[in-house]
């Protein structure tokens, strides 16, 4: 087993890694930016280094650096968390060159499902069903031919896509040659790569992803679903497993289709393959994510595997020593995505210092978060600060719980989607499980679903503002009292200031 | 002593205060009066005690009179003004309504200008893009009206304060 | 079901209860003692009260003033917790006569259960194994021909007993006399009855008891067992479930005992029977607790059963809905109980002020805890403040995330109990398994078990120190120029001054 | 600057400090500098950097000289005295030989006197029993030799800091 880890990463993912490492007795090496040195996951590190300026590319995202850190540090392996580096084949060649081993597949199984042409077809050989579309990169003409085969709607992607870069939209013959050019054009600034491929567009579709464990002893299993269904701008704010509306035989059907995926392209490590649902019930591979994801804790809490350990535990050459017919769904869990941004202001970033943090406790409540009470968020890197992780026996207790967690989470100092989630998890269409990917669009648009103000609320605001204002004016008035004198005065604001004193003391 | 307690650009409310014993108030809405037990847990986070009701409410000073005031799930931005600079914030309210200066919320990228100098514009309506947080985020004007000036560039790099723009109101045009 | 629950309890133990409270969407009524005001339950709970004194016998203990309260807030139930009120019969009466339901069994059940001989006997009829010992109150003579037809070891114990007091151990037979009068005598004093009785001595037993819920429908279920044999002068310290060295058999065994116990005396709601395990793995009912335990959390991990909600839902006359055949143990549990007690001083208690509270948190764990950054700790009740619970798929995950959730939890301003189960989490003979009541004593003398203080920290703690002493001084010298003149002054006080308003700054 | 470090009765340790810039210092310890890197992280919780390697550390002030450290599971209570108070400090301990008093350390109920005045005690030997926290808590002598005074009477109740009772050194009885 590794004796040291270097973790090429920052936040939640940087804290719940080190966590497991320190489960496991390994030893943690943390690296921060210089606007991360009092950052939490640096506080719960073995070790911590400097890694550069605050940009991600001066940073997080500087490869060389990174590895001189490793090896002069000693540690075994890297682990690359979420983002940054984590699906960036070269920097795994990178690490296996250098000697040090990448907690994750290899590069080139990262480039083959980072193309998703190539992904695309690999799948189709391996029997797994795609979204209907082109299987590899299309000339203009090829591309308009197809659309105006199968008609529209469809969707033009970028091969090298991801993110919601260079796609678009066809709803209207008119259409095509504008969009192929834009799509094109957008692929080449993005990713340097302008290749297309075209799909049939699915409406509204619902977003459901497979979690697979693969060791190199050719055991490979899934930890059944997630669904993540509920999306803003394309990013998973909400997610839950198990999935609804998924019965044993489906599900079992999407499990075998991801451990296909993963066997096809010799997958090593913890990885996802996310499905759309359409209407009907059917799935289709949209793309793999090799990597750890952000929402990997629902699954650990309905089948208890340590996700995490597991991939440490593979990429040390162990056996996966779990078998598919060991696990079951033994709850259901879901998670709310906590971002430092203002709900009731378009969702615009809020930074700043953290004043008060008061993270949720009590039954069937998992906080993961990379921040604390004092902590600093900055603009530089991804606004999650919290992600709140709640689970039952089954569906309805998890969603009582999630509500009361959140009521009970205190974050001040910053703005943070808090409310908004109290308003989704209020939503009928949510409580009955009955949504797909366009249902913040629907039903969450500003103001809508606002909770219905109650009169009471009003009241207390008004009263606690009045308190409020009364005892600042008091307490300024008893500094300026305190300062004109500093004999013995007996003014009530003098008066005051003993009795707070006294509060202070033993009662 | 009384505060006027107003919603921004909501109408206010008189709210008569009177301090019975330390964290002890009778306030006074509407003509009645209530017994409060407001207690202080932490750092801005009030345990209030009204007839056996208990809330904990979470307030954050805004500015001179802004409070921002959590109860349950609902945030309330108010403003509590005492009688005695009651006048001043009127006068402050009039200014307010004067041609509006928009300022950056966070650190961050122009990336965008979605309006020149002169465009009409409705509330709402996205006036600058920045990018912060790995996000672009469209800074909208906060009114109807025109765009008087732009005080950014594209590319430039703008710190928490910085001016965006400016708008004045649409009945303004009349003058 | 209930519209509004009084919660006659403080600490943990509310603030638990009112979170099932929550997530049933039930009203919560906290009361508190003049010292409670600012207590964490109070802040969680839709309705507070206060119930006088701070001395428990005239506020969390007072019959009337409770009921009254209950009365008047239009409470429907009322949830006593554990300890205070929760085990007293009369006031279960009382409730039900005042047409308030109290959740838990009837006070019949708990006079039953709470005279020792009784239970005794009812359990010998119900075909329950006891310690071997008589099952009536004895006269002297009686106790001592007892004695010495079975010869020493032996305990006399209180009838009306608990909490080890009214106890006398009699190893040498010259020391029965004195031993029944001084067991006669505190019985008298303590629960006002000199009824006694005798039972074989076990030496260094272990503590294993059984989780039970019954309806009113006659459906009783247990919910498997907790092994507590950590114990320090007869108090739980460190619980979990399942219990070592448990055969698969031996579990139903107990099961069946726990739940022929409770049926046996008409059982309702949540109860706990208690076992001792003598070294050839015989175990003998020891009593039954009618109430929910401290260590309850543990088994709502392992078997995902939320047992304070099953409580309310059956004293609301709901069917128990969970068959024996659904449970299954599905995560093994610890459980830490942290007191606000100098382990480094004889365990002499800290009350205080907690000036700065950091729970643990990410993977496999839950704390409930009564306290908060800024709370106070009095004298007045039990000095619990948080319960530390941690899990895993087997037992070795639960001990490693323990001991790292020790290492996370952060508690100034008062001593807690932390680093004594930091010592007791690494001692071989509990990470084996293979401990018993005596544990405490053998293992954890004072100093015993002691981490082997490395260079390495004392260096760093050295270093701190001094560090901090430079700090205290610095600011005190700035401050001190700071008033000497308020002109622009550039000494390097002030200007380390200016530089920490700096750091205050975004960055 | 230079402090003498020490454990209570333990020997003392020079440590000497440079601060290099803020939150940053070298440290010199039986003649081997190094360089440490101790940012604040919230109250009296510090993130230590040496070398590479992070500790979390936490410091609490306890009286005029003494620091209570907690690194990892270990806690040490030290005192630290810069160069200009040793000498004080000197004085404070020669006196800290002499006779001792013992104070409550929590309010509570004095339910047994374990010793009368003038019995000869051990260290850890219980003098006193206060009962607090619903448990009774014996409080030891801190040295052998013999019990000067008893401060307090059964049944009596006594706040934080009261004077329980006085001891004087064993080897004393020979003046």
């Amino acid at each position: 087993m590794f004796q040291k880890i270097l973790i090429a990463n920052r936040g939640e993912i940087a804290v719940r890694i080190i966590r497991a490492c320190r489960d496991m007795g390994i030893q943690a090496v943390a690296i921060y930016s210089d606007v991360d040195r009092e950052a939490l996951h640096v506080r719960f590190a073995d070790e911590a280094y400097p890694c550069g300026a605050p940009p991600a590319s001066e940073s997080y995202l500087a490869k060389e650096r990174i590895i001189e850190i490793a090896k002069r540090c000693g540690a075994d392996a890297i682990h690359p968390g979420y983002g940054f580096l984590a699906e960036n084949g070269d920097f795994a060649d990178l690490c296996e060159r250098e000697g040090i081993r990448f907690i994750g597949p290899t590069g080139d199984v990262m480039r083959a499902m980072g193309d998703k042409v190539t992904a695309r077809r690999t799948m189709e050989r391996a029997g797994v069903p795609i979204v209907p579309g082109t299987t590899e990169r299309l000339s203009d003409e090829a591309a308009e031919r197809w659309i105006r085969d199968v008609g529209p709607p469809v969707m033009i992607k970028a091969s090298a896509g991801g993110g919601g870069k260079g796609m678009r939209l066809v709803r209207r013959e008119e259409e095509i040659a504008q969009a192929i050019a834009r799509a094109r054009g957008e692929a080449l600034a993005s990713f340097g790569d302008d290749g297309l491929y075209v799909e049939r567009f699915i409406e509204h579709p619902r977003h459901v992803e497979i979690q697979v464990l693969a060791d190199n002893f050719g055991n490979t299993i899934h930890l059944f679903e997630r669904e993540c269904s509920i999306q803003r701008r394309h990013q998973k704010v909400i997610e839950e497993a198990p999935a609804n509306r998924m019965s044993q035989e489906m599900r079992e059907q999407m499990g075998e289709a991801a451990v296909a995926a993963a066997k096809a392209v010799g997958y090593r490590g913890a990885g996802t393959c996310e499905f759309l649902i359409d209407a009907d019930g059917h799935f289709y591979f949209l793309e793999m994510n090799t990597r750890i994801q952000v929402e990997h804790a629902i699954t650990e809490v309905i089948t208890g595997v340590d996700i995490v350990k597991a991939m440490i535990r593979i990429a040390a050459g162990d056996p996966l020593g779990i078998d598919q017919s060991e696990l079951s769904i033994t709850r259901h869990a879901i998670e709310a995505r906590i971002y430092a941004e203002d709900p009731d202001n378009n969702f615009v970033p809020s930074p700043g210092a953290i004043v008060v943090y008061r993270p949720p406790g009590g039954i069937g409540v998992r906080v993961d978060d990379g921040v604390y009470q004092g902590a600093r968020v900055t603009v530089h890197y991804d606004p999650m600060v919290a992600k709140l992780i709640t689970w039952g026996r089954y569906r309805p207790e998890a969603i009582d719980r999630m509500k009361r967690a959140l009521s009970e989470f205190v974050v001040k100092g910053i703005k943070t989607t808090i409310p908004f989630h109290q308003r989704v998890f209020r939503h009928p269409s949510f409580v009955e499980g009955r949504y797909d990917t366009g249902f913040i669009d629907e039903h969450m648009a500003s103001g809508l679903g606002e909770p219905a103000e109650t009169g009471e609320e009003r009241r207390v605001a008004l009263m606690l503002a009045a308190i409020a204002a009364y005892r600042r004016d008091k307490e300024r008035a008893e500094r300026a009292s305190a300062h004109s004198d500093s004999r013995g005065d007996t003014s009530g604001w003098r008066a005051f200031g003993r009795r707070s004193q006294m509060r202070g003391g033993p009662r | 002593m009384n505060y006027d307690v107003s919603e921004k650009k909501g109408a206010s409310v008189m709210v008569g205060l009177q301090e019975v014993e330390e964290g002890i108030y009778d306030i006074t809405i509407d003509g009645e009066t209530v017994r409060v037990d407001a207690a202080m847990t932490g750092r801005t986070i009030y345990s209030v005690i009204e007839e056996g009701r208990q809330f904990e409410v979470l307030v954050d000073e805004r500015g001179a009179h802004g409070f921002d005031v959590l109860v349950g799930a609902r945030l309330f931005h108010l403003e509590a003004v005492d009688e005695r600079s009651r006048l001043l914030s009127q006068q402050v309210r009039l200014v307010a309504e004067g041609p509006q200066t928009v300022e950056a919320e966070m650190p961050g990228k122009v990336v965008k200008l979605e309006k020149r100098a002169g465009d009409p514009v409705r509330g709402g309506e996205g006036v600058v893009i920045i990018e912060a947080m790995k996000m672009e985020n469209e800074i909208p004007s906060p009114i109807d009206g025109r765009v008087v000036e732009i005080a950014v560039r594209e590319g430039e790099t703008v710190e928490t304060g910085a001016k965006l723009f400016e708008v004045e109101p649409a009945d303004d045009e009349a003058a």
